[in-house]
């Protein structure tokens, strides 16, 4: 207990200096803010997007409580929260609507852009690529910290909306004009999106270039694990894809601020009766074009989901290979799927816009690409399934994840397939079956391969065990309370349930789904709770873990050949690659594994000093 | 710990870290300014009266001297890197400045074009011609700036003592450059010329 | 408290339109595939994980894959989404091309305005006056044409409105102001609201009975309130139902004539500069 | 760089470039501004001049970046940056274009 004591004074001692007098420590050789704050340290970094998506992951959560809330009991005052909210956003404590579309809005937005999309490419392809490839920063580490930085200035921006005038932006993550096109707080979103956007094109441009140019000696592209491969391919969606939504939202802007009706036709009345203030008014004719915004904004944002979902794929063949101790199936057919959905991607957008009035043959054109991609998706479905066939699965939590995501994401998939076939979709379109579907490929599919990563890498990262025990208890409990809370979703779904409504019983169809809804929002709130899990293990842990050994999961790429807690620089050994990143059970090594750094003469003696437990 | 290692070595494509990091960004610009062009040709074709109305109004003499302003700057920018390449500062200076020049040239005559719309009482929200043309070209100009920054600060560099060497750095930059250029070469006739 | 059934496929609000049967079937068709595929993948997953889990003296083999298998497993999907696809299409050909359009019994507009559905039927003329959006004010929803004869007796309802079964019904949909979207569940119908085009769709209803109108489309705050019934009759009740509205419409007009107010401004069309003709369409 | 040429030869291909992209906007302006087509040809003659506009504009880009950005000299490699978001933008112009029509 004493020495925990110190150790906390020392940390707080530093912690508190200011950055001139840092250097005054023989100790300590690079200032405080740069080794912590502005660290061009591929890690640091790494660990900071972790840091700040977990917050905005809380964030993100609490709002889809008050969603959940309302849902299950409108009008009723939030529990605990509900009286600190100021009269603009609640009636008696309970949501007003205005305030759900704002909750809509942002839970969704705080989810895909600070959540999802940095956890996903910023922490794992900052930690990752580097010690993956065996190199010892990004090639260019000063444009990652600025991506890093960005996101917090966005997020700051977007949430300040909260406290505008007319509220933050309501108009759905989507926020299609015109509804999106007046009020500061869309004014705020669209800013906000565009740095979080310009944050994600660097971070893409630095990995694509580390990826590219920085491979230790003797790494193919066909030797790098597919987690690489993975962002690799990941990293060419946020270039080129990004930089599209970008546009849009500039023009929506230009829309916002001085009217100038791009995406506004002529003549539209206001809430007021008034016509909207719009240059296509102001003596010019002709008009604007809402469904324009629709196709530039899903030429990004279709891309995007598998900008959230293509990494998890990556990190997920990684670890079921090296808990099912065995080569991933079909290692070359596993890259080209990535790389055709990552295409495909780019030609599938309209399949969110079968009802926005476009012409049937285009509508054709995207319902049969759309189905085409769950093509490459089956094969990686396929694929893990044979490479745990006939293997030795262990039973770890990071391992756990991966195979609830396999679980999940096969559903929120084939719900997928529902809403590519255009006739259908005219029916579930905007309902909950949709509402499912994005909870099941994000939460089921996403943020279980998340989890599944983060506990992965955890003992390199910070040099620490995680505790096992906890670990399980929150995917066993995670696992049960998603599936009871999103899969009624599908039912009401089938049943009409429009989404983004406060109060779906001013409908009378909608009336016998309340205890549907109250299910749901039951196990919605004990879901939110369980992460609390996560939350405690991973700060515990640090602090009270047991200290990690170099290789804990007997793993065979590169990452695991760097000290256990890596310093500056990453490596302690010169790396030269000898073989591919999946010789589980090779039968040149004793051991079931064999690392893609061990020299083929010395297999056996240099594998002895990577052994579990060695430091 | 890590400087005995051998673990940074050559860019494995051959192609310098900074180069391919440019390329790539260029690259996801090309998109950028896609998305505004296909906006563009939407509108374009659904509003063709508009369009053609806006377009009489715009200053092309003017726009067709900033275009031979970028087509100077751009072969002053290829010919700074070839002088610095080789070594030759003072060439250097004398192509990086007149590059800058322009570029403060093009600036002006875009400030010129710019109040001569408002003193006409033409502003982005006039129509969605406007809207379109002061997206583009107000994009355009802050890439321009963006590139005179650096411009700037090797040029001034270039004349202290210690002088300016790197002329990859410089390399690196005029990729950036030409693609500004180019950028305008499609809307010089896009917006001015043709609907 | 909770009992309720897990299977989706009884959750469909009564499909009462012509193509509703059909467009289920194509569900229920997914939903079986899926099912199948969804137990399928489940299964052998739990199979793998019970019968290869590590245990003492247990091995995992030294394998990297088999290009067969990887083969037709690419194959089998492809060939199946593929059909999958090719056969829905038919169905979205039913729904949405023009062509494959019946020839319309009753043809109406309908507009959405936050936060209500406006619908417009020809009147005593049975011709649904020209209109374009630059005759549109708070007053003129629909911008109709003031100039046009066969506008003047259109009727304009709000929020609840009637039409006839067993009639091919082709709505003219737009918006005033935002996004909406158009949402009969009963009819399996959903089109989104459009300001400044007009979408056409169709339906035929088989039932008669009042059915709820839905805004599917987040529209704002009022979005969830944006509620319409529609009353489907038999074709005698309808035809007694418009006969009143058309009476009532011309006594309104009658009273115009005889005490004639000044018109509500109309905006000129456009001053200026050339307008786009876009948005008359039809 | 260049490829194994001079500095003078760089120096002389950069001025031909330089010359071609001043003669290139000479022309594109005439082509818009004093070439008239005669009344009846109505639409076409619109199609002519955005058809002569842009394939003047393409020209001068790939001047651009094939001598001055040095696609010529330097690693094929690079290409692929150019023509994959070209292929994209032409992706999203074909599909608003021909496929969508009017309605998009
Ligand atoms: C990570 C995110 C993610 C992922 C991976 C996906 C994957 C897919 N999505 Fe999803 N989607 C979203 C996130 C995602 N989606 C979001 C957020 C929205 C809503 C946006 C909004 O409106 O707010 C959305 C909306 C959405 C729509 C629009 C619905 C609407 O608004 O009306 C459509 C329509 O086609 C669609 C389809 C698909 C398809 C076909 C896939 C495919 O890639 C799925 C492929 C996977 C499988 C098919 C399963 C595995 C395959 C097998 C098990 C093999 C089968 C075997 C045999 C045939 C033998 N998605
Ligand atoms: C990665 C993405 C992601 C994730 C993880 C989630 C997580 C959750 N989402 Fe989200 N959701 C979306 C992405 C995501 N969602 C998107 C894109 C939309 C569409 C939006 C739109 O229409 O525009 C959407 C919409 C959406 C809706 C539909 C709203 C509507 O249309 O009206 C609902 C309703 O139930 C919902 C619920 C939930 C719930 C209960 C969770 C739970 O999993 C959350 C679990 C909770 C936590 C992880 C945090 C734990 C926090 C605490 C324990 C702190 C508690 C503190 C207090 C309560 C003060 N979401
Ligand atoms: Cu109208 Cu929602
Ligand atoms: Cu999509």
């Amino acid at each position: 207990m004493a020495a925990v004591a110190t150790t906390q004074h020392d940390h707080a001692h530093v912690a508190t200096h200011d950055a001139a007098h840092a250097h005054d420590h023989a100790h300590h050789s690079v200032s405080f803010i740069r080794k912590y704050i502005f660290s061009t340290d591929h890690k640091t970094i790494a660990k900071q997007f972790l840091s700040t998506s977990m917050f905005f992951l809380l964030v993100g959560g609490a709002f889809a409580l008050f969603i959940r809330w309302q849902l299950a009991y409108p009008g009723e005052p939030i529990p605990l929260v509900g009286k600190w909210l100021p009269d603009t956003l609640v009636s008696n404590g309970a949501v007003q609507p205005g305030f759900y579309t704002q909750l809509v809005t942002m839970h969704a937005t705080i989810m895909i852009f600070f959540v999802i999309i940095p956890m996903a490419t910023g922490a794992f392809a900052n930690f990752c690529i580097p010690l993956m490839i065996g190199t010892d920063d990004m090639a260019m580490p000063t444009v990652n910290m600025v991506s890093f930085w960005l996101v917090p200035i966005a997020g700051l921006t977007i949430m300040s909306g909260f406290f505008v005038e007319g509220g933050t932006a309501a108009a759905g993550w989507t926020n299609y004009p015109p509804l999106s096109a007046s009020g500061t707080g869309h004014t705020l979103w669209v800013i906000g999106v565009f740095l979080v956007g310009f944050s994600s094109i660097l971070g893409g441009m630095n990995y694509l270039a580390t990826t590219l140019n920085k491979r230790a000696k003797g790494m193919r592209m066909f030797d790098m694990p597919l987690t690489v491969w993975a962002l690799f391919i990941t990293s060419i969606l946020q270039v080129l894809g990004t930089p599209v939504l970008a546009s849009a939202v500039s023009l929506l802007f230009v829309d916002q601020v001085f009217h100038a009706g791009i995406f506004i036709p002529e003549n539209l009345l206001t809430s007021t009766g008034g016509l909207f203030p719009n240059g296509a008014n102001v003596g010019a004719g002709g008009g604007g074009q809402p469904v324009l915004f629709q196709h530039l904004f899903w030429f990004y944002s279709h891309p995007a989901v598998y900008i959230m979902i293509l990494p998890i794929m990556g990190v997920v063949s990684d670890i079921l290979a090296t808990f099912a101790r065995k080569a991933i199936f079909g290692y070359k057919a596993m890259v080209f799927a990535l790389m055709a959905i990552a295409f495909l991607g780019f030609v599938v957008w309209g399949h969110h816009m079968f009802l926005s009035g476009m012409s049937p043959l285009l509508g054709t054109t995207f319902m049969l690409s759309t189905i085409v991609i769950a093509v490459p998706s089956s094969i990686k479905i396929f694929n893990w399934l044979g490479t745990i066939w006939k293997g030795n699965i262990h039973f770890a939590t990071p391992n756990l994840n991966a195979l609830g995501f396999i679980s999940t994401f096969v559903c929120g998939g084939l719900s997928g397939i529902f809403m590519a076939i255009g006739p259908i979709d005219v029916y579930i379109h905007d309902t909950y079956f949709i509402v499912a579907h994005i909870h099941y490929v994000l939460f089921g599919g996403a943020l279980f391969g998340i989890f599944a990563g983060v506990y992965y890498w955890y003992p390199k990262m910070f040099g620490k065990m995680y505790n096992e025990t906890l670990g399980k208890f929150h995917f066993f409990l995670t696992f049960i309370t998603f599936n009871l809370c999103f899969f009624p979703m599908h039912m009401i779904g089938v049943g009409g349930h429009m989404r983004r409504i406060h109060d779906p019983y001013v409908y009378e169809f909608l009336k016998p789904f309340q205890p549907i809804n109250q299910f749901i929002t039951i196990f919605a709130i004990l879901m939110g709770f369980s992460q609390l899990i996560l939350i405690f293990n991973l700060l515990w842990s640090l602090k009270f873990g047991r200290t990690a050994p170099r290789n804990p999961w007997r793993a065979n790429s590169l990452e695991w050949a760097a000290p256990a807690h890596p310093g500056h620089g990453n490596f302690d050994r010169d790396i030269t690659v000898y073989r591919g990143p999946y010789e589980f059970a090779s039968p040149q090594s004793k051991r079931d594994y064999l690392p893609q750094w061990i020299r083929p003469a010395h297999v056996d003696a240099e594998q002895e000093a990577t052994v579990v437990g060695k430091h | 710990m890590s400087s005995a290692l051998s673990l940074a070595h050559e860019p494995v494509t051959g192609i310098r870290h900074g180069k391919l990091g440019m390329w790539i960004f260029l690259a996801s610009e090309v998109m950028f300014f896609s998305g505004f062009f296909t906006a563009f040709i939407i509108l374009r074709n659904t509003n063709l009266p508009v369009f053609a109305h806006g377009a009489s109004e715009l200053n092309w003499p003017l726009a067709a001297l900033n275009t031979v302003n970028l087509i100077v700057s751009s072969l002053t920018m290829a010919m700074a890197i070839l002088s610095l390449e080789h070594g030759n500062k003072s060439r250097f200076q004398l192509y990086m400045g007149i590059t800058f020049l322009c570029a403060c040239g093009f600036l002006v005559i875009k400030y010129i074009e710019y109040t001569a719309k408002f003193s006409h009482g033409i502003y982005p929200g006039t129509s969605s011609f406007f809207g379109m043309y002061f997206t583009m070209t107000g994009f355009h100009a802050i890439h321009v700036i963006g590139g005179m920054i650096p411009i700037g600060w090797m040029l001034a560099k270039s004349f202290t003592k210690r002088g300016y060497q790197d002329w990859e750095r410089v390399e690196i930059l005029g990729l950036y450059w030409h693609f500004v250029d180019l950028v305008w070469i499609f809307l010089f006739p896009v917006l001015y010329l043709i609907f | 408290m909770f009992d309720f059934s897990w299977n989706m496929l009884t959750y469909f609000p009564p499909g009462i339109s012509t193509y509703s049967e059909s467009l289920d079937d194509l569900f229920r068709l997914v939903y079986w595939i899926s099912a199948a595929i969804f137990v399928l993948v489940q299964i052998v997953l739990v199979t793998f994980i019970f019968k290869y889990r590590t245990r003492p003296g247990h091995k995992s083999i030294y394998y990297h894959g088999n290009n067969v298998v990887e083969f037709v497993w690419t194959l089998a999907p492809t060939v199946l989404f593929a059909g999958l696809g090719l056969y829905s299409d038919e169905m979205w050909k039913v729904m949405k091309y023009s062509s494959r359009v019946p020839s319309p019994d009753v043809e109406i507009d309908v507009v959405g305005q936050a936060f209500n559905w406006h619908v417009r039927y020809p009147g005593g003329d049975g011709i649904l006056g020209k209109r374009h959006a630059r005759y549109r004010t708070a007053q003129n929803l629909f911008g109709i044409d003031p100039t046009d004869i066969h506008g003047k007796d259109d009727i304009v309802l709000t929020g609840e409105f009637n039409l006839p079964i067993n009639k091919n019904v082709v709505v003219h949909l737009s918006s005033v102001d935002v996004l909406h979207s158009y949402f009969l569940p009963n009819f399996r119908i959903k089109q989104d609201a459009v300001p400044g085009s007009w979408i056409d769709v169709w339906f035929n209803g088989t039932k008669s009975g009042k059915y709820e109108l839905a805004c599917a489309e987040l529209c704002g705050s009022g979005h969830y309130a944006m509620r319409g019934v529609l009353n489907m009759q038999s074709d005698a009740d309808f035809a007694t139902w418009m006969d009143a509205k058309i009476t009532a419409k011309k006594a309104i007009l009658a009273a115009q004539v005889a005490n004639p107010q000044p018109e509500v401004a109309t905006p000129a069309p456009s001053s200026a500069t050339p307008a786009g003709e876009h948005g008359s369409s039809h | 760089m260049g490829a194994g040429m001079s500095v003078a030869e760089m120096q002389k291909s950069y001025i031909k470039i330089f010359s071609a992209l001043m003669i290139f906007t000479f022309l594109t302006i005439v082509a818009a501004k004093f070439l008239h087509f005669p009344e009846s040809w109505g639409g076409v003659s619109t199609i002519l001049h955005v058809s002569i506009g842009l394939i003047i504009a393409i020209a001068k880009a790939w001047m651009v970046v094939y001598i001055f950005m040095h696609i010529k000299f330097d690693n094929p490699y690079i290409r692929v940056f150019i023509y994959i978001p070209l292929f994209l933008f032409s992706v999203l112009v074909f599909a608003l274009t021909v496929l969508g029509g009017p309605t998009l």
